[in-house]
């Protein structure tokens, strides 16, 4: 499975072997740098206007949407090689997943 | 070790001489030494690395080994006395501490350190550097570990240190402080063990080996690497809070804050059930090497063996409350683990009928590596089913904490874990050190630890069945029942099997010992194997492969040796070891560039130890340690992974003492 | 931090998959800090209603301030990706002017960190105080030593540059450093929301 | 090559499978062979069998897969051996036998799922308790507290420890926590273990059919002499419990003047009072004389004593307070005559004198406890178990005269 | 045959063992400084165990003895921090511990330097080499001691300025703060032909003004309000009253997290107190705590209105004819919120005189009985 991948894998890198070709200029950066600014500028907003029961689930969507921006245009992930992303990806959803199972525990079975 | 002190490789290509730089060269010259301990010291080969690994492991095996055997004298009667209270709950602390960090792992990373280059077709790993690291760390770790023994008493809480009986009203010595910050070191050792095997299998196999090519042990390991890199930052976690809690006066554990002792069992043990498949499953990887060499056969179901493989890895990561369904989770929470613990017994089962399938059919030949590796299937199954019957949580809410359980994980982690290593012990032996294993010697050591095994473990189930806790240093004869064959019996069966398995052990270490001291040289291809480690000298050359093979099957070296009759559909040999090695020797590849030894590896190595003696005694020492620290990686980041060209071995071209070694 | 088996002889930069072996290493170490901040956070999460007779969170976070101090490491993602993009034309004015400007960045935010963690134990909350005390100098803590350590390794690689005493490719090592330092960052987004916006 | 490490290995398997299925077999039977008190085949309770219903198919199952695994290992072993034969095919396997021996082992799993379930839910019921105790676990014993319950007779709560008493046939509620270390509540004939851990309350349901004695043991690791930490459940039909419970609400009544008893109770009152409480008991100058262990001890607690001698153990249920027959005439008696027996208490004849004026003189050397003044720097000053009170033979004799009063 | 380099080192190696030793026999129980001269004597003895190691680098290969050609030795900066440390570190004795250690830093990076350049100035005749062999030893060490220093520079002066400056304030200078280096990176970005003494004095500017601002910072204190909660320390005792309490119920916070099996939930509904014990049905209004045992309880309030709920437990003597009341509780909280509250009752409730409850400050005839027995 992985195999072919990596062959595919491979010559892509070949395409793209000049960074240059990642698909950000440096006025590329800068927007998204802007949209993360104003993002966080809505999460803070949250501190001085009352969101009432959209509260939670806002701020969690916008800091999932923040650090999927930074994961995918700074550093790449979205441009580079699937096996990054399956190195990170893989580490972060399992993180998720057994610390939310962990937390679960805590929170809502009791005997 | 006899080990480490073998003589000049018999096999190996002479090397040529260290090359003379050709000026003064300063401060910190690169060391270029190729024999000495120099050569062992500083080096970064992933051979010679992996050979320390063993020793090293080797070493702490005995050290546990000896522990055991003090566990079972003090428990060979009612109210015993060989051992105080407070020395037994040491010792049991310790034996598993050491066998879990100390041997298992490192020999399991001997292992792959020695052979998953040479399965893959590579020169070294991909960070050689990082790799001498990784051991050193594993020796410091090791070392501060230990060396509790002898400043106030060593770790006392049980190997799972469970809070908060691991605080310090409830454990006053610094036995815990060593040990938590000793397997934060080992841990260390372990993540970068794991990223650089990673990075070696996926980005350094030989032209054309797909992963679906690459040999079960290489495929169990990356497992394994993947598991170690995703459960050791959780132990860091739980270390942290404890050294933390110990050293600064944090208060994760301590209940008059508040805290939950439940959120350590958590860490622990999402840490702890990986753990269990880290342990085990290089050794399974080993005998998927060696039932289908001895059976003659391919493994039965590769696909299976992997994916089967991959998936214990993957559900192993949801099944770790049920080290806690007497702990009061709650009814739910029971529930949801018991059933996935279940589930992980469907991928473990398959391999078991895999590895029957293989051996289905064949054409057996029943070496010593043979016997470990069925002895392994039939133990493995024990512990295995035992397993199954406290994954219902009623049920294991009467077994845990028993002797049910210690009798359970013995034959998953001895009969598993420890036959596998002795199953690779004697495959791979001549590999490694050009002589073979006595056989005789080998079988009659499979069958004393096989009995002395059994002996052992076996009666913990009935101890366990008739109510026996474990981590108690005494028993008594008022709760032992009536009878000849009361608890009282079976703990006396069970200390006798402990030392047939003593004996077991020290005819491994005879052998080894006659072995170093024969002067028979092993055949190039000893056992008619299938797979590249096989395709080099024995031991191998610096470089492993004069010439990089060209994979294009799976078991490539096999089916470069057979072929089959296309009339009459019977296999043949069609070449011979001495052939393909020599031919590889004739078109060997012309500028060979290995890296270079380094120094600082071991420099950064040391800086750990002195940090953790820092926390432990005072501040500014660990100051230091983290100023060698810096110092060492600041060093590292410097110094180029290749010593400039003078250091290297002249182009393999010029070298004039490149001839073939004496074969067979 | 970089290291390589040298093969140039048979390999080249040539590998199995055609990646980096020091980038594929980095992201592995990346998906294992994963878990590593996914414990403390954990940790955090369980804790910061147990404050004994300790302060709460809300009695002792400063938002307008943690909010700037998001932005400043926020905006120090965009002059890593910056350096990066500079190291990767060969630009080695542009590469040492960036990562000095991380540098920076980074260097104030752990200022504001540091004063952040004396005001808080000026109003009550020492490291010892409550769980939540623990568990919050821990987490945090965490992720301040990281974005040191992040400053120091943007700060010695300029002067590293400057010496020309790089080994190896040198985007490469600057991408390497920028992929830690943007992981730190995405850290601080996630401790910015779950610890500081949302109350127990 | 072959011959060079021929060994006879039809024997190989045969011995193999032999020793398998042997050690399988006799691991099945002597689990319900030999009478141990802390067996966990034997259930005495409903709970108890409730756990032993379900786990006596999973151990018929798990056996009969081993046997079948094991037969056919050893027929491979003794089929396939090298006789010559020529190099077997290289088949990689054959998927459709792959998937079956997948599917199959899941659907066994699935059907013993689906009556784990059933039986987790089951034993964690907590609304058909009919009585309630606190357990509370410390290093090295344990406390049980009765929260008044008048259906019972229970008008004043009742403190005891180290035997926990309860009316047969009545569903109980244990609801444990422990006041230092995880500690862990394990009656095997009535239920399985839940630990008790400090900070949380954990609650564990007992039933026992018959009056009895039933035998315990702390099974969560706990520190020192986590080994000596020994517990008994003792189950009483209901008049028998009645008059128990009438037992323990009474108060502690001072020996005559002039008996060696009385001698003794000035050195309880000089000594022990310090942390042991007993109820009634009374200063020279009338004032009720209190237990402080909190100053004294870690956990903060130490045994009431009150009804010593209704208890046959004592120390964490560690010694007997029985001599040897005696006990063995309690414990091995038929339910029927259980409960006059256990309720007669300790008598002079039967007190285990030795014992018991062995741990007066040196608790520490009999179990291990953190009780050297000098390493108590950790720990504030407190002690974790009873100290060496350096007493003397002569107060020796009048204390065990005084305890001996407390019945 | 030992070079010059050599001896040298084992000589200080040697000089500071010495030290070391008088020190030890001298000053009593100073644990840091012997800690300290001991490092040092280690530090040294490892260079010098390394310069032995290397053999200094094949000394045989010649020019132990400086060949007459040997370009004569540059002029060196070490001696000069060397001293200025020793003075700093004179002037640290008088004022503070401080400039004490500054000067002690200055002086023990001056001296290593000296001691390496030096060696390194004899190993051959070849300048170009010799800076190699010394950039060898000493970068490791220059260029993560540098960078902190820079760190530092900005971290030390930055956070004094905020702990100065009012809250908005500091906010404000963080802001401008970080504006300022982005700026600056982008002017510079943009300019690439700007000279070098520009950039230069810019950036010297732009040091010298935030370690002036942090000296000015320092030297003006912490803000008034982190003074005074500091003194006040307003967490340290509850205020457990009817009324709200400006610091102790100052932005109460109202859900518990994570937090399963505690010994009760006491709910406060409709102006009624009940209590829940866990594994118990039905609610009741007497409840048992095990004595010495830590407890928690959540407290919920489903009435309208902001109350907190209060544990009585009896009195402690707090010397001779004083008795201290006994009580701890959670902050005032609204409808519908919860708190967690744990405590750890030592005395049983029999022997006191008071009974031990559970009350809502404000609300009469609505309490818990605890029992502890």
């Amino acid at each position: 499975m992985t195999t072919t991948a990596g062959h595919t894998e491979h010559m892509e890198h070949e395409a793209h072997g000049e960074h240059a070709e990642h698909g950000m200029t440096t006025i590329g950066y800068i927007k998204v740098a802007l949209v993360l600014a104003a993002l966080t500028a809505l999460e803070v907003a949250t501190y001085f206007v009352d969101f009432g029961p959209f509260f939670m689930p806002l701020l969690l969507i916008l800091m999932c949407v923040k650090f999927f921006i930074v994961v995918s245009y700074f550093m790449h992930l979205k441009f580079d090689s699937k096996i990054f992303s399956f190195m990170f990806y893989t580490g972060l959803f399992l993180a998720i997943g057994v610390y939310a199972t962990f937390l679960a525990t805590f929170k809502f079975f009791t005997a | 070790m006899a080990i480490i002190e073998r003589p000049a490789p018999v096999g190996a290509p002479a090397l040529p001489a260290p090359v003379t730089p050709t000026r003064t060269y300063g401060a910190l010259r690169r060391p270029v030494a190729t024999t000495g301990w120099k050569s062992w010291v500083f080096t970064v080969d992933h051979k010679k690395l992996g050979i320390m690994y063993g020793a090293v492991a080797m070493f702490f095996f005995i050290v546990g080994g000896i522990e055991a055997v003090l566990i079972r004298l003090q428990l060979a009667a009612p109210d015993n006395k060989v051992l105080t209270a407070d020395v037994y709950n040491q010792m049991f602390t310790m034996h598993a501490t050491t066998m879990v960090f100390l041997f298992v792992m490192p020999m399991a990373a001997a292992f792959a350190n020695y052979f998953v280059p040479l399965q893959i077709g590579a020169r070294d790993v991909a960070f050689p550097r990082i790799n001498a690291f990784g051991f050193w760390t594993l020796v410091g770790g090791g070392i501060i570990v230990n060396l509790s023994w002898f400043l106030g008493g060593a770790a006392d809480g049980g190997w799972f240190m469970y809070a908060p009986n691991s605080g310090p009203v409830f454990s006053p010595s610094n036995g815990v402080d060593f040990w938590a910050l000793g397997l934060q070191i080992t841990g260390i050792a372990s993540l970068t063990g794991a990223v650089n095997l990673i990075v070696t299998v996926l980005n350094m196999r030989a032209p054309g080996m797909s992963l679906m090519k690459m040999p079960v042990f290489t495929w169990l390991q990356l497992v394994v690497q993947f598991l170690l890199l995703f459960a050791i930052p959780v132990i860091t976690v739980a270390l942290f809070l404890l050294s933390f809690q110990r050293s600064f006066g944090a208060t994760f554990f301590d209940v008059s804050a508040g805290a939950d002792p439940l959120l350590w069992q958590h860490l622990f043990w999402i840490f702890g059930h990986p753990e269990v498949y880290i342990l085990v499953l290089p050794s399974f990887g080993i005998i998927s090497e060696v039932l289908p060499v001895f059976s003659k056969k391919p493994l039965f179901g590769y696909p299976f063996v992997v994916f089967s493989g991959a998936a214990i890895g993957f559900v192993g990561w949801g099944v770790w409350a049920h080290h806690m369904f007497a702990s009061g989770l709650g009814p739910v929470s029971v529930a949801v683990f018991s059933i996935a613990t279940m589930a992980i017994a469907v991928p473990t089962g398959v391999k078991i009928i895999n590895w029957t399938m293989t051996i289905w059919g064949g054409k057996l030949n029943f070496t010593a590596a043979m016997h470990f590796a069925i002895g392994l299937v039939v133990l493995f199954t024990i512990g295995g089913l035992s397993g199954v019957t406290h994954a219902v949580a009623p049920s294991d809410t009467q077994q845990t904490d028993t002797y049910y359980i210690v009798a359970h994980f013995h034959y998953v982690l001895f009969g598993g874990a420890i036959f596998g290593l002795f199953a690779g012990f004697y495959y791979w032996w001549p590999k490694v050190f050009g002589k073979q294993l006595n056989e005789r010697l080998g079988k009659a050591n499979f069958w004393l630890m096989v009995i002395g095994m059994n002996l052992t473990f076996g009666p913990m189930h009935m101890i366990g069945l008739q109510g026996q806790p474990r981590r108690m240093y005494i028993w008594t004869e008022a709760r032992a029942g009536e009878g000849l064959f009361n608890l009282g019996f079976w703990n006396r069966v069970a200390s006798i099997g402990s030392l047939i398995l003593t004996v077991g052990v020290l005819l491994f270490l005879i052998n080894v010992w006659k072995t170093a001291r024969s002067k028979q040289v092993a055949p190039l291809d000893p056992w008619d194997a299938r797979t590249l480690e096989w395709m080099t000298t024995s031991p191998p050359k610096e470089h492993n492969f004069d010439a990089i093979p060209t994979v294009r099957h799976l078991d490539e070296f096999f089916h470069r040796k057979y072929a089959q009759d296309s009339v009459t559909h019977e296999i043949k040999q069609v070449s011979t070891a001495e052939d393909i090695v020599r031919d590889q020797e004739a078109n060997a590849d012309k500028h060979i560039h290995m890296p270079s030894p380094s120094y600082w590896p071991i420099i950064l190595a040391s800086g750990l130890p002195v940090i953790a003696l820092g926390v432990i005694y005072a501040i500014p020492v660990a100051i230091v340690g983290a100023v060698i620290v810096v110092l060492a990686l600041f060093g590292w980041s410097l110094e180029p992974s290749t010593a400039p060209e003078t250091d290297f071995d002249p182009p393999a071209s010029e070298d004039g003492t490149k001839e073939l070694a004496p074969l067979g | 931090m970089v290291d390589t088996a040298v093969h140039h002889a048979e390999y080249g930069h040539h590998t199995s998959t055609g990646l980096s072996n020091n980038k594929l290493g980095m992201w592995l170490f990346l998906g294992s800090e994963c878990l590593l901040f996914g414990g403390l956070i954990s940790t955090y999460m369980i804790y910061r209603g147990r404050v004994g007779e300790g302060p709460r969170p809300g009695n002792v976070f400063d938002i307008p301030f943690t909010s700037v101090s998001s932005f400043v490491l926020l905006m120090s993602s965009l002059t890593m990706v910056l350096a990066v993009a500079a190291a990767q034309k060969r630009d080695d004015r542009g590469t040492t002017l960036w990562l000095t400007v991380t540098g920076l960045l980074g260097a104030t935010f752990v200022g504001g960190q540091v004063y952040e963690f004396t005001a808080m134990y000026n109003e009550g909350l020492g490291f010892t105080t409550s769980l939540f005390g623990s568990a919050f100098y821990t987490l945090t803590g965490f992720h301040g030593v990281h974005v040191t350590v992040g400053v120091i390794m943007l700060l010695s690689l300029v002067g590293i540059i400057k010496r020309s005493r790089v080994p190896g490719d040198k985007a490469e090592v600057v991408e390497l450093v920028g992929l830690y330092w943007h992981f730190v960052d995405i850290v601080w987004i996630i401790i910015f929301t779950l610890v500081y916006l949302i109350p127990t | 090559m072959s011959k060079w490490y021929s060994v006879p290995t039809s024997k190989t398997a045969r011995r193999l499978v032999a020793a398998a299925a042997g050690l399988a077999g006799v691991a099945f039977l002597s689990g319900c062979a030999s009478n141990a008190p802390q067996d966990t085949w034997q259930p005495k309770g409903p709970n108890a069998e409730k756990i032993d219903d379900l786990q006596r198919p999973v151990f018929a199952i798990a056996g009969i897969v081993g046997v079948i695994v094991f037969a056919a290992i050893g027929y491979a072993v003794f089929k396939y051996r090298d006789r010559g034969q020529p190099i077997p095919e290289q088949s990689h396997g054959k998927p459709v036998l792959e998937i079956s021996m997948t599917v199959l082992p899941a659907i066994i799993l699935a059907a013993i799922g689906v009556f784990t379930f059933q039986t987790i839910f089951d034993l964690a019921k907590t609304d058909d308790t009919e009585m309630v105790i606190n357990v509370t676990g410390q290093q090295w014993w344990w406390e049980y507290d009765y929260p008044v319950q008048e259906q019972y007779g229970i008008t004043d709560p009742i403190i005891t420890s180290g035997q926990l008493v309860i009316p047969a046939g009545t569903k109980v509620l244990l609801r444990e926590t422990s006041r230092d270390v995880i500690h862990s509540y394990w009656i095997p004939a009535l239920n399985g273990k839940r630990d008790a851990v400090p900070g949380r309350v954990h609650t564990l349901r007992l039933e026992a059919d018959e009056p009895g004695i039933y035998a315990g043991q702390c099974t969560e690791f706990c520190g020192l002499s986590h080994a000596a930490m020994r517990m008994e459940a003792v189950a009483l039909d209901r008049d028998d419990f009645a008059a128990w419970v009438k037992g323990q609400l009474s108060l502690a009544a001072s020996p005559a003047d002039g008996t060696l008893a009385k001698e003794g109770e000035a050195v309880f009152l000089n000594q022990c009072i310090r942390c042991h409480q007993v109820n009634g008991l009374k200063r020279a100058d009338g004032s009720p004389a209190i237990a402080a262990p909190e100053d004294n001890v870690w956990s903060g607690a130490a045994p009431n004593l009150t009804h010593l001698m209704s208890r046959n153990t004592f120390a964490g249920a560690s010694w007997d307070l029985l001599t040897k027959g005696c006990r063995k005439d309690v414990w091995g008696s038929p339910s029927q005559e259980f409960g006059e027996k256990y309720l007669a208490g300790v008598t002079e004849d039967c007190l285990n004198q030795n014992d018991l004026r062995r741990w007066l003189r040196n608790a520490p050397a009999m179990k291990a406890m953190y009780a050297d003044p000098t390493k108590l720097e950790k720990s504030g000053g407190k002690y974790r178990g009873m100290p060496n009170l350096g007493l003397s033979e002569d107060d020796i004799d009048k204390l065990v005269a005084y305890l001996a009063t407390l019945k | 045959m030992f070079t010059n380099g050599s001896k040298y080192l084992i000589g200080v190696t040697g000089f500071s063992a010495v030290v070391l030793v008088v020190y030890i026999a001298l000053v009593d129980g100073a644990v840091g400084g012997a800690v300290a001269l001991a490092s040092i004597m280690l530090a040294v003895g490892l260079l010098a165990g390394l310069a032995l190691f290397n053999r200094d680098g094949d000394v045989e290969v010649g020019d132990t003895a400086a060949p007459a050609n040997a370009e004569p030795i540059g002029s060196s900066l070490w001696p000069l921090v060397t001293t200025v440390g020793i003075v700093v570190m004179g002037v640290g004795l008088i004022t503070h511990e401080i400039v004490f250690l500054l000067g002690l830093s200055a002086l023990v990076a001056g001296f290593v330097e000296w001691v390496i350049q030096g060696w390194s100035e004899t190993a051959s005749s070849d300048r170009k080499f010799n800076a190699s062999v010394r950039g060898r030893l000493i970068h490791p060490l220059e260029f993560p001691v540098l960078a902190a220093i820079g760190a530092a520079v900005v971290v030390v002066p930055f956070s004094r300025i905020m702990l100065a400056v009012s809250k908005t304030t500091g906010a404000i200078v963080f802001i401008l703060v970080g504006c300022i280096v982005l700026v600056g990176g982008i002017v510079f970005a943009l300019r690439p032909n700007l000279k070098k003494t520009i950039v230069v004095g810019l950036c010297a500017a732009g040091a010298v003004g935030i370690v002036a601002g942090g000296i000015a910072g320092a030297s003006a204190g912490k803000r008034d309000q982190l003074v005074e909660a500091n003194e006040e320390d307003h967490f340290a005792h509850k205020e457990c009253g009817e009324e709200k309490s400006k610091y102790f119920d100052f932005n109460s916070e109202a859900k518990v997290s994570m937090r399963s099996n505690p010994t009760a939930t006491i709910e406060f509904v409709g102006g009624k107190l009940q209590a829940r014990e866990l594994g118990l049905d039905s609610p009741t209004s007497k409840i048992t705590i095990q004595k010495s045992s830590n407890t928690s309880i959540i407290f919920r309030n489903q009435t309208e209105g902001e109350y907190r709920l209060t544990l009585h437990y009896g009195e402690k003597k707090v010397q001779e004819g004083v008795v201290e009341e006994l009580h701890t509780c959670t902050q005032m909280i609204e409808e519908g919120e919860e708190q967690l509250l744990t405590f750890r009752i030592d005395k049983s409730s029999i022997a006191s005189k008071k009974p031990y409850t559970f009350s809502v400050p404000g609300v009469e005839d609505q309490s818990i009985e605890v029992f502890v027995p």
